[in-house]
């Protein structure tokens, strides 16, 4: 699996998704500068990471989503290539367009960092093909902004053509306020597009892969990616 | 006093501070000395008077110094430099002549005090770059911006020296919760340094925060910051070579926290709220393009020297710049780069305009650098350069606004020996005279719910304490522990002080602060390196407070001598008063520790059913200033516990021993609230409970579980493991005793109500977020 | 010729505005009576270089569309001051 | 009596905004010429109930003052609508 890591300005995942990417698929990662305006050749996989890109001003993703790098993230997700955006990830998708609906700030307002446990809500995706449908997994969050808000409309078709991927739930994956750190509609904390092949999560997976820092439960996810890759070739 | 003082400090570290003490005041009067000359200073400057002295914090025999120095009147611009160099945040005229005494040298210590951050050797070629600095008052008058520029300045100050941060701590202590601008304060200086640390891409992984109506009208917001480095490309400010060219770079200079400097020096009185001066605003995204764009310029070799810019901005960088490097330095303020128009001289010089540094760039390599600088968006100018002169020379709109000589900026500040008064020492408290006003259950539910000994959780959760992916301690047990790179490596460090021990007898109280970091890095399986300090206190100028002042720094030196636990970097924070109420004297100690391996570090959570609960050091039942006498007996009393270093250093050895030999499965130090507060603190990391033994008859009941006795531990071993445990500690002479047993839901005290894990845990979680919630 | 500008971005109705009614909730608690709902937005104070006033108004409606407001959830008003 | 109300506030002069000095970065390399300086504030659009436009403001000033607005580095201003 070949990936390419995104680099904005105020980033500051990009090293920690690159060696989780690294760890799982034996591969470096490119890190891919903002102003370039094409990805590396052969890019299987392009994430968008974590961080406060321009320093969430403005809105967060907001100018990130306008750089030039963006149009050659389009034309890869309209070709059906993977797209993975993991907390600003997420949020520049948004704003970017590539995904629907927008990450408000958390409902009381406070920056939180704690391990969430997450419903996979599919496994027949390539994201969550590493998992089982209706797992439930423990990994880290670390945001301000990851209230998932969307118009009615739009958060109807997202569950009625199965596009929530991750929902925050309690340990035995029941769907409960007390589990919802951030209150996000329908505990929301990753979709895909329309053509299942863009995923913005909130939560990070890549903070979970190794034993000794704490938990492997977010292995499962780039692990699967690999797979997906390795039947592709 | 010649050569008094090696460099301690910090934003502007002193050099030597040579004459001055041993001149007598009479023979300090004016006379043009051969350096007086003309200058040609635009005309239109205030006049300088007696008032604008002392509006710069200038008393007169120091105004006198500058005249004796210079040979002539200082320009406006002068003068304001000289205040801002001859402040007590910047020269340490109050402390310097007692921070000598700290002991600053071990074999593994690469760069001690003077510098911007302390530097020691952790093998392999790495090393870990630390510091920990105070932004108390800027923090009381805007929490937010206050202590998120807190965290940016000693962020800087670890990269500048080449050093990549790789985790962050904090240290807070506010007024009593009930003072109405606490809870506000609280939220405020949470949300700063969470904004800041969490933007910029550090994890804040320790911390301390307590409350105390004596920080009514002066918070406390200390930052640490700790980096790694190559032990071969550490970086300093000291410039080389004649005629090389000073770059300013980051982000523009504005009006920000002009003063903040003399601010940070003064004690604050009841107009402090009216007065406002400028505030800094910090800007995480620049400063994290800021340290990218440094370490790419380092690693490309087009650095000779560096210095943030702190307190007193451009003046102090450039000042030390130069003197540290035996070389005038001419400024040429048209170059720099400011985001107002209209700036004067003074303002240039005085301004706190945060995210900038000023560099010695090898010339043939600054067409690299300004490119490197162009490409993360920031600032890049020319605007001065190094000259033989030995004078600091700074040029607007082509006249001269001032010319010093550089050296004795530094070398001749003030150095007072300021007289003090011992703090008396207070009875002992017997443990037999004081009767328990409840049962033991009781007074645990109780105090598990007090400001001081609650969770924290609602404070550490608004930092990033796992991004960089290395975080293997997380706030909630003794010492955060983050792995170096790859491993096996892992770095432990804590912040720690118990500042009503320091008040009751200051010199125990500063042994207690460094044994107590000791511990807490021993407990995690860290090997103690170095300690860096932030000495907050009331006005020097009171002989009491001076007293308490110079009680913990011996106690601080005491212990670090003899727990081989040097000091590396520091910073003091004096006048912390309101009103002639001075805080209580708050050394705060942040200790770094070393794991040859990451993964034997043990945590505080109990783990297995079954395993045994051991007590190693010796309990006299010690209740003088402990928390039980004060919140559950209300009375704060006697003297605190003594701390015998030698014990210290046995049982923290055999801990460490322990750990390493895989033996243990949980330990935790003991600290305030005493032994039943601990295993209570072990049960709730886990949900796990356990059986207790009844207090042994040598010590009443409640002075055994709540006396807090020093050079204790409270650890875990599976039960096939317990004899050879135990044997380790006797071979080594540190007394071991069985405590009970892991198990259950319940916290069980033999002859005591059984408590359940989980009442303990909501009281314990319960009360920070409700009262900022604002519902208790 | 420079001119002064400001740019007003608001919520749409119907987005639901987690900001405002935590603002709301703390203007309960300390005791301002009276206010019974809050939508929070932005104000963008601009200095725009421009020959005459439509050009300056083009500039910062472009300004808005690009980049200043979501228009998936926000609407915008520009206003020139001159 | 419902009232509408507006609460502008906005970074006193002087005060870094990095915010605004983003966007104005932004604005660049998204080629909207002529912009040369962005300040960003903040509008909270209130409805009040109170008895007349006195009392309105009072409450609203009493927000802006104990909320709304840091007054430390922000300034604020109250307009009524009606
Ligand atoms: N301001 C803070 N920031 C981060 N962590 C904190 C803060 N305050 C307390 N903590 C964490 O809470 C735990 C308990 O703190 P404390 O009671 O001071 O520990 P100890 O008694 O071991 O020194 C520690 O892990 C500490 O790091
Ligand atoms: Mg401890």
């Amino acid at each position: 699996m070949n990936s390419a890591v995104l680099v904005f300005p105020g980033i500051n995942r990009e090293r920690d998704m690159a060696r989780t990417l690294r760890l799982v698929s034996g591969r470096e990662a490119s890190m891919v500068w903002h102003t370039e305006t094409q990805l590396p050749q052969g890019t299987d996989l392009v994430v968008l990471p974590g961080g406060f890109s321009y320093g969430d001003y403005l809105r967060c993703g907001a100018i990130a989503a306008r750089s030039p790098i963006m149009d050659a993230v389009r034309a890869h997700a309209a070709k059906g290539g993977l797209v993975l955006g993991v907390c600003n990830g997420f949020q520049i998708l948004c704003e970017a367009g590539l995904l629907p609906g927008v990450l408000m700030r958390n409902q009381h307002l406070r920056f939180i960092c704690r391990d969430v446990f997450l419903r996979v809500e599919r496994s027949d995706t390539p994201f969550t093909r590493g998992y089982n449908a209706g797992q439930v997994i423990r990994v880290p969050v670390a945001h301000g902004e990851g209230n998932y808000i969307a118009d009615g409309e739009t958060v109807a078709r997202l569950e009625g053509e199965g596009r929530v991927i991750f929902r925050y739930s309690s340990p035995d994956g029941i769907v409960d306020p007390d589990w919802n750190h951030n209150g996000a509609i329908n505990a929301i904390a990753g979709i895909v597009n329309e053509g299942g092949n863009v995923l913005g999560m909130m939560p990070h997976p890549e903070n979970h892969v190794e034993s000794v820092i704490g938990s492997t439960d977010g292995r499962g996810l780039f692990a699967g990616l690999v797979q997906h890759f390795e039947k592709a070739a | 006093m010649p050569g008094l003082v090696p460099g301690f400090a910090v934003l502007a570290p002193v050099w030597e501070c040579r004459g001055w003490l041993r001149q007598p005041l009479s023979r300090r009067m004016y006379k043009p000395g051969p350096r007086a000359r003309t200058v040609a200073m635009i005309p239109n400057e205030p006049k300088i008077t007696p008032e604008l002295v002392a509006e710069h914090g200038l008393k007169p025999d120091e105004y006198q110094r500058i005249l004796d120095l210079i040979g002539r009147e200082p320009s406006f611009t002068e003068l304001g430099i000289f205040s801002a160099m001859w402040n007590e945040h910047c020269s340490y005229k109050s402390s310097r002549v007692h921070l000598r005494g700290l002991p600053t040298r071990a074999p593994w210590v690469i760069q001690g005090p003077g510098e911007n951050a302390g530097v020691i050797d952790i093998g392999d070629g790495l090393a870990v770059v630390f510091k920990m600095e105070s932004h108390n008052h800027p923090s009381y008058i805007e929490p937010y911006q206050g202590a998120a520029t807190g965290v940016g300045g000693i962020l800087r100050d670890v990269f500048t020296m080449g050093a990549r941060p790789i985790a962050c701590l904090n240290f807070l202590r506010f007024g009593d919760p009930k003072h109405p601008k606490t809870r506000s304060l609280v939220s405020g200086v949470v949300a700063g340094i969470g904004g800041y640390g969490n933007s910029f891409g550090v994890p804040t992984v320790g911390g301390s925060v307590g409350f105390h109506t004596r920080y009514d009208g002066n918070n406390l917001v200390n930052a640490m910051a700790v980096g790694l480095a190559k032990t071969d490309s550490i970086f300093y400010a000291a410039a080389s070579g004649v005629g090389m060219p000073i770059v300013y770079l980051g982000s523009k200079t504005g009006r920000d926290g002009i003063h903040g400097a003399s601010m940070a020096s003064a004690e604050f009185g009841e107009d402090s709220e009216e007065k406002r001066p400028t505030v800094q605003v910090g800007d995480p995204f620049s400063e994290k393009l800021l340290l990218e764009a440094c370490l790419e310029i380092m690693q490309k070799g087009c650095v000779i020297a560096i210095q943030d810019m702190g307190a007193a901005g451009l003046t102090c960088s450039a000042v030390e710049m130069g003197a540290k490097g035996d070389l005038g330095v001419t400024l040429d303020l048209d170059a720099v780069p400011t985001r107002e128009t209209g700036m004067s001289a003074y303002e240039m010089m005085l301004s706190e305009s945060q995210e900038r540094m000023l560099m010695v760039l090898k010339p043939e390599k600054e067409k690299e650098a300004e490119a490197i600088f162009r490409k993360w968006g920031l600032d890049f100018a020319i605007v001065g350069e190094t000259t033989p002169s030995k004078r600091f020379i700074v040029k607007h709109g082509g006249d001269i606004m001032a010319d010093l000589p550089i050296k004795e900026l530094g070398d001749e500040a003030p150095v007072y020996n300021r007289p003090f008064v011992e703090t008396p020492k207070l009875p002992v408290i017997a443990p037999d005279s004081v009767k328990p006003p409840m049962s033991i259950a009781d007074a645990l539910e109780k105090l598990i719910g007090t400001p001081d000994l609650c969770s924290k959780r609602w404070v550490w959760e608004q930092y990033d304490h796992i991004i960089l992916g290395n975080t293997v301690q997380r706030p909630g047990g003794d010492a955060g522990v983050v792995r170096i790179e790859e491993g096996p490596k892992g770095l432990a460090m804590t912040t720690d002080v118990t500042p009503r021990y320091c008040e009751a007898d200051p010199f125990e109280g500063g042994k207690q602060a460094v044994a107590e970091a000791y511990r807490n890095l021993t407990a995690v399986g860290a090997t103690p390196l170095a300690i860096t300090d932030n000495l907050n206190f009331g006005n020097p100028e009171r002989p009491e407070i001076m007293g308490q002042f110079v009680g913990c720094v011996r106690g601080i030196s005491e212990a670090c001598k003899a727990l081989d636990f040097p000091v590396v970097s520091g910073n003091v924070s004096l006048y912390n008063e309101t009103n002639g109420r001075a805080i209580l004297p708050t050394p705060a100690i942040g200790g770094v520790g070393l794991l040859n391996d990451f993964t034997k570090s043990v945590s505080i959570a109990f783990k297995n059913e079954g395993d045994v609960i051991l007590l190693i050091g010796e309990t006299t039942g010690w209740l003088g200033q402990s928390l039980y006498l004060r919140d559950i007996c209300g009375r704060e009393e006697g003297a605190p516990p003594p701390v015998d270093l030698a014990a210290e250093r046995r049982s923290g050895e055999v801990v460490r021993d322990l750990i390493g030999k895989g033996l243990l499965t949980a330990a935790h130090d003991l600290s305030d609230g005493g032994l039943a507060v601990a295993l209570a603190e072990m049960a709730m990391a886990k949900g796990l409970g356990a059986t207790l033994d009844a207090a042994p008859k040598s010590v009443p009941a409640h002075a055994f579980w709540f006396g807090e006795d020093q050079a204790r531990y409270v650890v875990t071993v599976k039960a096939a493991d317990r004899d050879q445990t135990v044997a380790q500690a006797k071979a080594a002479g540190v007394p071991m005793a069985k405590l009970g047993t892991v198990g259950g839901d319940m916290l069980a005290i033999a002859g005591e109500r059984a408590i359940k894990v989980s009442v303990l845990s909501n009281r314990f979680e319960g009360w920070l977020p409700a009262y900022m919630a604002g519902s208790n | 010729m420079p001119m002064k500008a400001r740019v007003y971005v608001t919520l749409k109705s119907g987005i639901l505005d987690p900001q405002g009614k935590a603002i709301e909730g703390a203007l309960k608690s300390l005791g301002v009576e009276g206010i019974t709902s809050v939508r929070q937005g932005k104000v963008f104070d601009i200095e725009v270089e421009a020959t005459d006033r439509a050009r300056a108004e083009a500039a910062l409606k472009a300004a808005a569309e690009k980049l200043l407001a979501n228009t998936v959830i926000e609407n915008f008003r520009v206003e020139v001051i001159g």
